[in-house]
């Protein structure tokens, strides 16, 4: 008999249903805190799922690398320090999550998993963890997924994908872990005209979304000297909006905290547009200028990235560009990338 | 001070004490502290003391820092107006400091932690009497960081102290 | 409105061509039409670059600070902006002969947020601003008319300084002034009236999620600080753990650098990812100070703020213990 | 609070382990080379990562002051010293003060080692130059410590040291051991000398134009501040180096040691994996960025 790959699943069913898998597992969704601000938090009963509009401001990256991570503790100081290695993960499910922030998961486990050696920290949180996604029904005016090759219906990194109907949800199952998770609640097969109706809401999302650059080689066109970097860079602000909201921007500092007997070495979030990210103990600053940080995050990104693991560090997801304090368009410095001329550095 | 300052150990709620920082200036307060001690006069053991030169030199950051780190309550405490060593340093903590109580209060610490007067080097009693109001008040709040297990503030999020 | 521009561009190139300024900072069109850029204008070809409208809401007053040696600099300053000048000034964080203050006399700027309901936050919305003071915002869904009083952003609806009080030269004519319809202290009131425990619960929900981008103090003209206090190693006051103690402690004593100090721009809140209420803080902040010692920031480019000076009149603690 | 159920446990189940969990060890001994300046020796706790703790000259280690930080320095020991590894230290930040105020008997934290090295298997049968300034000297010292070592295999051994002083040169205690090792020269400059110094004044690029070391088949061994190098550079081409015969090893911040943290990238090249020895050709394959 053929695997069942899409069923149905009532809209009054989905939060039962992730109450239910709560009771074994760490169970996230989209919620919104009194004041309607969104994050993926754990479910509760009187939790307010937010399953509809735009995929939130702060997506599900924390669950896999939360923002301050701790390593290990010490105790005792002088010549009698004891460690204690510190690993937080549990088996978890994190429901609503987009195909952007699903899709980025790829481009984390690039790094975390198969650049040298695997981080166990994210490698323990990510082989627990069953994705149940949610497609895109109303894309948000930054979004340009389908520009990196992604789509508001993409089932890429995820378990299931659920296709929003009103009142009730297409689920297309994608793996065994999916399916399993929908043991826990009551499905009913999917009707060819289901079938139909979840098409089509993925075909107007997608038809929403114009090409925002021309990405067919990109990491050819992200030049070194481009005269670009200097221009939007003036107005760059340097805050790490773009890189802390961004579903798979990773990088890291490690730092130590003190606490009454000894302490705690965590690592967290950093970004590369901060000064200090990589000035050295001495004052040397190989990216000194807010230039040389913008050209980096770009570069790593679109140039990078591709160059390594043949895929762009961008799923499109729009929040940099919606967020940009000074309507730095990531959008728009790639597309006239592609059509200012630059004198490219010798070696490149 | 320093701001490395370790965390103030919680003690179980039973045998709770109030743990308050006290910074004093070195001219007047820590004076009339002193004197209280050598006085052999009975104030509460609650304070820890910081003697800064100056009211004045009593950054707002550092009494954030007390709250920050656990401390139940701040006592600030320097020369009367126009004794100041330095002519008029406890004039700027004059304005400094109630500005500082009030913004703290708007972010939900209780304004009877944070007291903040006068006490001359001759003051010895009006020493004694300072830090047995703010301990009693603060005694009658209860502890801050503890009861800010469900208020503020707490633990970090998602960072676990294994040892606790 | 156009008038405006007119006089944005053509005063920035005479300002240039003859070379009275070495930079004109106001803004051009944004990547969308519901956002402006900071424009950086160095030679009089590129005036006509500068775009005036509802959109135009960032503090061109933050890019000052490090501008020191550019030359003078004329820039395009709302009310609020030219009080946040005026406090560089006051500050010695540039000089007054290195700025000219082109005052921009504003009705007001757009909350994005509120302006764009749900339908309209999506790829390929529009909104154009007609003279009268009408919105027009096209989307896949059709077309709506929304009077730009009732998208205001909230700092703007309070507004008392609409048109810039320190300024070279004023751009356009005055507009009616907006009604302030708004307390600017009301809704910090409003926490203000609750219990502590009640305070605590507010803040601890938002800072818990701040995630320490740092955009509102990047944003922010009055924090020019060349090291913040979050920054320096030693002594280290907060950690980089984003933990709730050491957030506060960011947040609380950012605000409190402020007061007497901040003029009220918003534009800290409006770039906060995680929608935190930072201007509470600072309203609650200004309140305090204009009824303690009847100072209002932003007002004057010389004197004393109230918090590097005193009174020996102060109300004394001593005096209610 | 009920949201923070997260288990702690000591180890993942099939996971690896952690890649941020240092080795213990206990601080032996302290050097004070210059006036900024200190090499530690360190011996690990434990007697199997004593014996298992394997390197080769050129590598980098992270060094933990628990409650303070961690940081990067390299090896300057030699493979061939055994027991204990050896960094020099000097103080610039948090972390390398830090050190500086540790005591004998102190316990540190050592993660590594990373990264690649100088390629000494295929340098034997060699002349080497190296050229070394200030505290770039420590990396070269590992790799000249085990040439030195292994005498036989190499070839003549030319050193051009400097530093600002006599005062700033550090392992200034095994310079007569250098110098009087066989069939090696030992030339020492300062930028500025003073009453007691009476050996050579100069930068050292000018140094090594002035001596001109006539060497066929050998490979230019360099590190120091970017200035030097940038001089440096010129003058070995001059004396008949390709790209391919110079080596250098690059600094660059680093956190993590294994290619996750992201801020030690030149390029698409971290320099914590790929780095941090490469040829002048490689250098000049990277985006002017360090």
């Amino acid at each position: 008999m053929a695997e069942i790959n899409a069923t149905m699943l009532g809209a009054s069913e989905l939060l039962p249903w992730a109450l239910r898998l709560a009771a074994s597992r760490r169970v996230l969704a989209p919620i919104a805190g009194t004041d309607g601000a969104v994050r993926y938090l754990p479910v509760s009963p009187d939790a307010t799922l937010v399953f509809s509009g735009g995929r939130p401001v702060r997506g599900p990256k924390e669950h896999f690398m939360p923002q301050t991570d701790p390593l290990f503790t010490f105790t005792g100081s002088g010549p009698a320090v004891a460690l204690q290695p510190v690993f937080n993960h549990e088996p978890a499910v994190i429901f609503g999550v987009r195909p952007c922030d699903g899709r980025a998961l790829r481009s984390l486990d690039n790094v975390f998993l198969r650049r040298r050696e695997t981080d166990a920290h994210y490698a323990a949180r990510r082989g627990q963890t069953i994705m149940v996604g949610l497609a895109c029904a109303e894309p948000g005016w930054g979004c340009f997924c389908t520009t990196v090759g992604g789509s508001p219906a993409g089932t890429d990194g995820l378990d299931l994908l659920l296709t929003d109907l009103g009142d009730r949800y297409h689920v297309r199952i994608l793996t065994s872990a999916g399916r399993e998770l929908l043991e826990d609640t009551v499905c009913s097969p999917s009707s060819d005209t289901e079938e139909r109706l979840a098409a089509e809401q993925h075909a107007r999302a997608i038809v929403r979304l114009q090409l925002a650059f021309d990405s067919n080689r990109i990491a050819e066109r992200v030049t070194w000297d481009s005269p670009i970097w200097e221009r939007v860079a003036r107005r760059c602000l340097e805050c790490g909006v773009c890189n802390f909201l961004c579903p798979l921007c990773h990088c890291f500092d490690i730092q130590d905290e003190t606490t009454a007997d000894g302490g705690i070495r965590f690592r967290c979030w950093d970004t590369c547009q901060f000064d200090e990210f990589t000035k050295m103990g001495a004052g040397h600053n190989p990216r000194a200028g807010r230039k040389e940080r913008l050209r980096q995050r770009m570069s790593h990104k679109f140039k990078y990235l591709v160059e390594e693991f043949g895929q762009a560090g961008c799923t499109g997801c729009g929040r940099c560009v919606e967020m940009c304090p000074v309507n730095i368009d990531i959008r728009a410095v790639l597309a006239e990338l592609g059509t200012v001329p630059s004198a490219e550095h010798p070696a490149k | 001070m320093k701001a490395e300052t370790k965390p103030v150990e919680k003690p179980a709620s039973s045998s709770w004490e109030p743990a308050l920082v006290a910074f004093l200036c070195n001219w007047c307060s820590y004076a009339g502290a002193d004197l209280a001690g050598s006085s052999r006069l009975n104030y509460p053991p609650n304070v820890r003391v910081v003697r800064v030169p100056c009211s004045g030199r009593v950054n707002p950051m550092f009494v954030m820092h007390c709250f920050k780190r656990g401390f139940d309550g701040v006592l600030i405490a320097g020369c009367h107006p126009g004794d100041c060593h330095y002519a008029k340093g406890n004039y700027y903590a004059r304005r400094r400091i109630p500005l500082a109580k009030d913004f703290l209060g708007f972010l939900g610490i209780e304004p009877e932690r944070i007291k903040f007067d006068w006490v001359s080097a001759a003051e010895s009693g009006r020493f004694v009497s300072v830090v047995r109001e703010l301990t009693e008040s603060v005694r009658k709040l209860g502890p801050f960081a503890v009861k800010a297990r469900n208020g503020f503030p707490s633990l970090p999020t998602g960072v676990q102290v294994v040892n606790e | 409105m156009n008038e405006l521009v007119e006089a944005m561009r053509g005063t920035a190139a005479r300002l240039l061509n003859g070379k009275e300024v070495a930079l004109v900072l106001g803004y051009e069109a944004g990547s969308v039409s519901f956002r402006t850029a900071p424009a950086f204008i160095q030679h009089a070809e590129d005036a006509p670059r500068l775009v005036w409208n509802p959109f135009c809401t960032n503090n061109l007053a933050a890019y000052l600070p490090e501008l020191k040696g550019v030359g003078r600099i004329a820039v395009m300053a709302k009310g609020c902006d030219a009080r946040s000048i005026a406090t560089l000034i006051q500050e010695h964080q540039i000089p007054r002969e290195q700025v000219m203050i082109l005052g921009i006399p504003c009705v007001g700027m757009i909350d994005v947020e509120q302006l764009l309901v749900a339908g309209e936050r999506g790829p390929g919305t529009t909104v154009t601003c007609g003279p009268d003071g009408m919105l027009t915002v096209a989307s896949a869904g059709g077309q709506r008319a929304v009077p730009l009083s009732e998208v205001l952003q909230g700092r703007c609806t309070n507004c008392e300084h609409h048109v810039p009080s320190i300024a070279d030269e004023v751009l356009g004519n005055a507009p009616a002034p907006i009604q302030a319809s708004g307390d600017a202290f009301g809704a910090a009131a409003e926490l203000a009236g609750r219990s502590a425990e009640d305070r605590r619960a507010f803040w601890r929900e938002r800072f818990e999620r701040c995630i320490r981008c740092y955009g509102c103090r990047e944003v922010c003209p009055a924090c020019y600080c060349r090291t913040c206090f979050l920054d320096k190693p030693a002594p280290r006051w907060t950690s980089k753990a984003n933990t709730l103690e050491d957030t506060w402690m960011f947040h609380a004593v950012r605000a409190f650098h402020l007061a007497g100090r901040c003029v009220s721009c918003g534009e800290c809140e409006r770039v906060c990812p995680m929608d935190i209420p930072l201007t509470l803080m600072n309203r609650m902040l200004a309140h305090e100070v204009q009824e303690k010692f009847g100072y209002t920031a932003g007002l004057q480019i010389d004197g004393i703020q109230p918090l590097g000076t005193f009174e020996s009149y102060d109300p004394d603690p001593a005096e209610h213990a | 609070m009920s949201d923070q159920s997260s288990t702690v446990s000591q180890e993942a189940p099939g996971m690896a382990e952690s890649l941020y969990t240092p080795y213990l060890a206990t601080i032996e001994q302290a050097v004070q080379e210059t006036w900024d300046t200190r090499t530690f020796r360190a011996v690990f706790c434990d007697e199997r990562t004593r014996a298992e703790f394997a390197y080769h000259p050129g590598q980098f280690q992270e060094v933990s002051v628990f409650g303070v930080g961690e940081a990067t320095f390299c090896l300057t020991s030699s493979p061939t010293q055994k027991g204990y590894v050896e960094f020099s230290v000097k103080r610039v930040g948090s972390v390398t003060t830090a050190l500086h105020e540790l005591s004998e008997g102190d316990t540190i934290g050592i993660r590594g080692p990373y990264g690649n090295w100088f390629p000494y298997d295929e340098l034997r049968g060699k002349n080497l130059l190296f050229v070394g300034g200030g505290i770039g000297m420590a990396p070269l010292r590992s790799l000249l410590n085990y040439c030195l070592d292994r005498r036989s295999d190499y070839g003549h051994i030319d050193i051009f040291y400097g530093a600002r002083t006599p005062g700033d040169l550090c392992y200034t205690r095994e310079f007569d051991s250098w110098a009087q090792s066989p069939n090696t020269a030992l030339y020492l400059t300062v930028d500025k000398g003073d009453e007691k110094w009476t050996g050579h004044v100069g930068v050292v690029p000018a140094h090594v134009r002035e001596i001109s070391p006539s060497l066929d088949n050998a490979v230019a061994i360099t590190c120091g501040p970017p200035i030097m190098i940038k001089f440096t550079l010129p003058e070995l081409l001059k004396l008949g180096f390709t790209d391919e015969q110079i080596l250098t090893t690059l600094e660059m911040r680093m956190k993590c040691g294994v290619g996750k943290c992201g801020r030690c990238n030149i390029g698409h090249t971290y320099v914590c994996l790929d780095g941090p020895v490469f040829t002048y050709a490689q250098i000049r394959q990277l985006p002017p960025e360090f």
